[in-house]
């Protein structure tokens, strides 16, 4: 069985080498080739799932790693309930897109590279989550890093998408750094990084200790998924292939932060105040970037927004210690996210690479089945039952406020609010109302090889929810499995009427969709908005502008660095100390050698000489001193 | 010891005499076969009974009488000693050349070869090797003359590459036999087929060489008359021009010799199953002397080849089928491919 | 005296010869030959050694002396023709050409 | 040793020795060559005194069978009056003697002080009689990797010599 789960988690790596080294061979073969090796690598998870559900776990060593001391690092993976689910989340979504990019990456320049790097991602992805010690997991971090890189910069030839890329691989790098430290905090207090010797003996941390370790963990967290001081790279990130961006950027990398936080759960546990940063930024992560979302008309900046938000959920959850509600909410939202991106991505096919909805609407006539499985992704992630998204984040709000955190709560449900509001404006403006489509133009409803997947995701969007969220036989599904691994670390505080809290949230979504529904279709709501927009204007303009947090950044953190790096670390120090001092160092090297010349005569027998009379002088010594 | 001593010195006193008629007899030979090659009588007068028979005897008296010219800018001491080398380093290698099998005397054998030690094909190949000294110095002792000079330098080239063809062909019936022993080598082929029949193309690559080394007529470049008088014996004259036909007539003997032995399975022959020695004495030398009539042969038929050709047949044709020869019988050896 | 030292003393007056010539020399071609010498007195030793000690490892070492020695004559004699190409002599104390 | 071995030894050394000086001190380079055979084959000798034979053979074979040949021979290809017509001895010459008797001096001692352990003398030199098969036995076994890079460095040698005297390699 612990074959089968080192094969499962090669095959895409197999894909990639295939595709990577002979693609230039692999022509219009490329795209099958590396679906071919997810599927095999999704087919082979089946099994590993239903086996990890029977409550089996496999913590498997291969080989060792780094032998340095006592310290062992071996290459092992760990098949429990934890990753079992990411197992088959991060297979079946990656599946479903390669699938889609087969048919939307078609034509397009590098074709194998793009499916090798693909299969690149999914294969440093299973590392991540099937890992079973941290520096394992550290691999797959930085190798999504790696890849997200690569990918985001795929048009390296567009300077956006090169500095999109380079800015997302130096912002999660910052994250990265506290990761690192947190890794070696662990080193430090426990000798080992593998799960299994650390957590059994992770009550010995003392709380200080414990609360840097969650922290420093949790910033790398803040780096990988998109949290409030380092999230400014997402949005950039929209700059690679829509793929891409609903591969790494909705469902799977950005939600590695999450699984961290749910696999480091006994570190957690052990630390409130850790876990209270962990929601509390969280919260306002999740407020903070959906109200960005609200005014923006840029397609897929408004879904990289709301999967700021959405993450922003998840880390509540996983942060006051329900950790099965946000790994629930982390398979919900990949599936309606990776939907919306989807379906998303064929809009844009359709309109030639034109992604601002001030140039769209009416499309449903166009593309009516496009049209239909966005409502559906966007009824999802607005919390309408009976769809997935209602369950996760219902459980999540629910459990917080039982866990004792009412203003956490209170931010949730406005968010969810918004996040209703901005989903359907942005479905009305694209799809309803009149057609604002240039002259020329002419949308067509994708080909059947990128519909099938989106069909497939919808139906996993309306159902995933219903099948592990409800309660059957007295325990919810999802929370008994993840709770195997990673159980609730507070106890509750207060006793909720759950069909309260459901109501709220409904109404919540509802009353999104109410006001969306009232600012964008009726005859008159152009005049409503523009009166709102003059009343409230600060603070629209806040939003619009994304409360000038680039700006802010680019004020605080980039120019300081950029004067101090050329007024003083270039001007005074390379200048005035180091190349100086490299001259100086010539300067004596060749007095030196002008000393040394008189030896150099150039002739060969004046250089035997030399080396005899040494040959004699050493033999000589050594005489001597056996003598 | 005292008694090997002594059988050593008789040995070598005999091989000495059996070397020096069968140059007199290798002379009148190759006049009388040339001659008839091209339809004429050869060599008639001097004991006309015989069929000239003395000839090379009234020859070698006109040698040691002939004014012996030395050129005045000749380097005298390398001058006089290159026809010496030239006439004793093949000899010496005659000397690990078996003249016949084995007797067996009682429980031991007494073997038909002045010196036999375990590593016999070394040796000669060492003093066939050294034989190039001779002609080195016959080129640069001469003074300047350029026909020697490039003679010898021609000779030398074409006699060091060769060799290492050469050695390279030798080295498949020696990874047959696994032994660097003449006799042991001889031994191998009598209990099945000769190596020829294993190494055909060793078998071939091997007659060529031998053919260079010798530089015998399709190969011999160093003496062609028309470009360069003589070569490397131009300036030379009386008994120390004789002493280079002498070496070079020894020189195909050892040749045909290890050919016979290394391909031709040496005196095993039909009929011949070790003790009627003179049968394997009789084979033997029927097939050294065939080899030896095959030079003569080749030299009233061939034209000669040019330089560049000689060169590039050796480097670019004859070394690689070589290597890839060596390595298949190697490999045929590893994995114990049947014997035919 | 053990006697194993005569043979010892033959390797090393080689070697001392093979120097002598290697350093008072001028021609290209007796330095490279002094050389030789030089190197064959070492793979002497090695052969010494080993019959004395009763390890054939000497004789392959002595193998491994031989190749060297025939790459190193190979390179050194290209350079001498290079040189003569271009100074027109192998006089070794005409081959700089630094101080002039 | 034996008495016909010291003889023996007495020649075969003296061969090697007074090879060496002719090498050294002869004015024609042609001639030094020609004593460098005769002092190869006094060494070869001492091989086989030292029941060396694969190495006597092979002494001759590629020291005096190759090596010198090849030095002879491009002599030949070069102007041999001006390799000949050099003066012999550079200046320092004095300096060169001194080091070399300096350096003979050293060794001297060196071998007084020397102790070997000779038990073993003159055995495991031979597989079956056969002293090839146990330098084979050794080489391909115990030293299979040295002899490979061996054969790199003859190639490297080879490709080197070609291309240093080549004209017109680009």
């Amino acid at each position: 069985m612990e074959w089968l789960l080192l094969l499962c988690v090669l095959s895409p790596a197999v894909g990639c080498i295939i595709n990577g080294l002979f693609g230039r061979w692999t022509y219009r073969a490329a795209g099958v080739i590396g679906s071919t090796f997810l599927g095999i690598s999704f087919a082979l998870a089946i099994p590993l799932i239903i086996y990890a559900i029977q409550g089996h776990i496999i913590d498997y060593d291969y080989y060792h790693w780094i032998i340095s001391g006592k310290l062992d690092v071996p290459f092992g993976l760990r098949l429990d309930s934890l990753s079992a689910m990411m197992l088959g989340v991060v297979t079946f979504v990656s599946f479903m897109i390669h699938i889609y990019s087969i048919g939307y990456m078609g034509g397009h320049k590098g074709y194998a590279r793009f499916f090798a790097y693909l299969n690149l991602f999914v294969f440093a992805m299973l590392l991540l989550c099937m890992g079973n010690n941290y520096l394992t997991l550290f691999i797959g971090w930085e190798g999504v890093g790696f890849c997200s890189y690569i990918l985001i910069g795929y048009y390296y030839e567009k300077k956006t998408a090169a500095d999109a890329g380079r800015k997302a691989f130096v912002t999660t790098r910052i994250g990265d750094v506290g990761f690192t430290i947190g890794i070696l905090f662990i080193i430090l207090y426990f000798g080992s990084v593998k799960f299994t010797d650390i957590f059994p003996q992770a009550h010995i941390l003392p709380p200080m200790i414990a609360t840097i370790i969650t922290l420093a963990l949790f910033f790398g967290a803040t780096g990988k998924s998109a949290q409030f001081p380092l999230y400014v790279w997402l949005p950039d990130a929209m700059e690679g292939p829509t793929p891409v961006s609903a591969l790494i950027h909705a469902a799977t990398m950005v939600t590695a932060g999450v699984y961290m936080v749910a696999r480091s759960a006994p570190l957690y546990a052990l630390s409130p105040t850790g876990s209270l940063v962990v929601a509390s930024i969280g919260a306002f992560t999740a407020f903070f970037a959906a109200t960005m979302a609200l005014t923006h008309f840029d397609l897929k900046r408004i879904l990289a927004y709301s999967t700021i938000s959405q993450i922003g959920y998840m880390m509540i959850g996983v942060g006051v210690g329900a950790y099965w509600t946000g790994m629930f909410h982390l398979m919900t939202h990949a599936f309606f996210k990776a939907l919306l991106f989807l379906s998303a991505g064929a809009v844009m096919h359709a309109m030639h690479g034109i992604l601002d909805m001030r140039l769209m609407g009416g499309l449903r006539h166009k593309m009516p089945q496009t049209c239909a499985v966005m409502i559906i992704a966007s009824l999802a992630i607005a919390g309408i039952p009976p769809l997935s998204g209602f369950f996760s984040k219902d459980h999540i709000l629910g459990e917080a406020l039982m866990l004792g955190h009412p203003i956490i709560w209170m931010v949730g449900v406005i968010t969810a609010f918004m996040t209703a509001y901005y989903m359907f404006r942005m479905v009305f403006f694209t799809f309803f109302g009149e057609s604002r489509v240039p002259e020329g133009l002419h949308p067509h409803e994708a080909p059947n090889v990128m519909l099938v997947p989106l069909w497939v995701l919808a139906v996993g969007s309306i159902v995933v929810g219903a099948i592990f969220g409800i309660k059957m036989h007295g325990h919810i599904p999802i929370e008994h499995f993840i709770s195997l691994t990673s159980p609730v670390a507070f106890p509750k505080v207060y006793e909720v009427n759950e069909s309260l809290l459901i109501i709220i949230s409904i109404v919540a979504g509802v009353l999104g969709i109410a006001v969306a529904w009232l600012s964008y279709i009726p005859k008159w709501a152009p005049k409503w908005r523009s009166w709102f927009v003059r009343t409230f204007h600060p603070l629209y303009r806040c939003c619009f502008n994304l409360w000038w947090v680039d700006e802010v950044y680019n004020c605080l953190f980039c120019r300081p660095f950029w004067h101090v790096s050329e007024r003083f670390l270039w001007k005074v120090v390379d200048d005035k100390l180091i190349d100086a001092g490299v001259d100086d160092v010539g300067r004596i090297a060749g007095l030196a050698g002008k000393a040394v010349r008189i030896l150099q005569t150039g002739f060969i027998n004046n250089y035997a000489y030399w080396v005899s009379a040494g040959a004699l002088i050493v033999c000589g010594w050594y005489l001597l001193k056996i003598m | 010891m005292a008694m090997h001593v002594l059988t050593g010195v008789i040995k070598f006193i005999v091989a000495f005499a059996v070397l020096g008629i069968y140059a007199l007899v290798m002379l009148w030979f190759e006049r009388k076969a040339l001659g008839f090659f091209q339809i004429r009588i050869g060599p008639k007068l001097v004991s006309s009974g015989l069929e000239g028979l003395l000839q090379p005897v009234a020859d070698m008296l006109k040698s040691l009488w002939k004014e012996d010219i030395v050129p005045h800018r000749a380097d005298k001491l390398v001058f006089w000693v290159a026809p010496v080398i030239g006439g004793m380093f093949p000899f010496a290698a005659a000397l690990a050349m078996p003249f016949g099998p084995p007797i067996k005397i009682g429980g031991s054998y007494f073997y038909l070869s002045i010196v036999h030690v375990n590593v016999g094909i070394l040796y000669i190949l060492a003093a066939l090797g050294l034989t190039s000294y001779s002609i080195l110095s016959a080129g640069i002792a001469a003074g300047g003359n350029k026909y020697s000079l490039i003679g010898a330098q021609r000779e030398v080239a074409q006699m060091v590459s060769y060799e290492v063809v050469m050695a390279l062909a030798l080295l498949n019936p020696i990874l047959m036999a696994r032994s660097l022993d003449l006799y042991e080598i001889v031994a191998a082929q009598s209990h099945h087929l000769w190596f020829v029949f294993y190494q055909p193309v060793a078998f071939v690559v091997f007659l060529i060489c031998m053919f260079a080394t010798a530089a015998i007529v399709p190969f011999d470049l160093p003496e062609a008359e028309q470009e360069l008088v003589a070569g490397y014996n131009t300036e030379y004259s009386a008994m120390k021009m004789a002493m280079f036909p002498f070496g070079q007539f020894i020189t195909v003997l050892v040749m045909s010799s290890l050919m016979v032995i290394f391909f031709l399975g040496g005196w095993t022959g039909p009929y011949w199953d070790g003790h009627p020695w003179i049968l394997g004495f009789i084979w033997y030398w029927v097939k050294v002397l065939f080899f030896v009539f095959l030079f003569i042969w080749s030299w009233g038929t061939f034209p000669r080849y040019r330089y560049d050709q000689l060169m590039n047949m050796c480097w670019k044709i004859l070394l690689p089928i070589s290597v890839l020869n060596v390595l298949w019988t190697g490999f045929a050896l590893i994995v114990h491919l049947p014997m035919i | 005296m053990q006697y194993y030292v005569p043979f010892l003393m033959v390797a090393f007056i080689l070697f001392a010869v093979g120097a002598i010539g290697v350093l008072v020399r001028r021609n290209f071609f007796v330095v490279l030959m002094s050389l030789e010498i030089m190197i064959n007195s070492a793979g002497l030793v090695f052969v010494i050694l080993s019959y004395f000690s009763g390890t054939i490892s000497g004789q392959v070492f002595f193998i491994f002396v031989a190749a060297v020695a025939a790459s190193e004559t190979a390179v050194g004699l290209a350079i001498a023709v290079l040189m003569y190409r271009v100074r027109h002599t192998v006089d070794v104390t005409e081959f700089s050409i630094m101080k002039r | 040793m034996t008495g016909i071995e010291a003889c023996v030894f007495a020649i075969v050394s003296l061969m090697a020795i007074v090879g060496a000086l002719g090498v050294v001190f002869c004015r024609n380079p042609y001639h030094s060559a020609l004593w460098m055979v005769f002092s190869f084959v006094g060494i070869a000798g001492l091989f086989a005194l030292l029941q060396a034979y694969f190495l006597t053979a092979l002494q001759i074979i590629v020291y005096a069978g190759a090596i010198v040949v090849m030095i002879a021979f491009v002599m030949m290809t070069i102007d041999f009056r001006k390799v000949r017509g050099l003066s012999k001895f550079v200046p320092q010459w004095l300096w060169g003697l001194i080091i070399s008797f300096g350096i003979l001096i050293d060794l001297f001692i060196l071998t007084s002080k020397m102790k070997i352990d000779v038990s073993q003398a003159g055995k495991n030199l031979a597989i079956a009689g056969s002293n090839t098969k146990a330098l084979g036995m050794e080489l391909f076994t115990s030293y299979l990797f040295p002899f490979e890079m061996v054969a790199v460095i003859l190639l490297v040698a080879l490709i080197g010599v070609v291309v240093l005297t080549k004209r017109g390699i680009k």
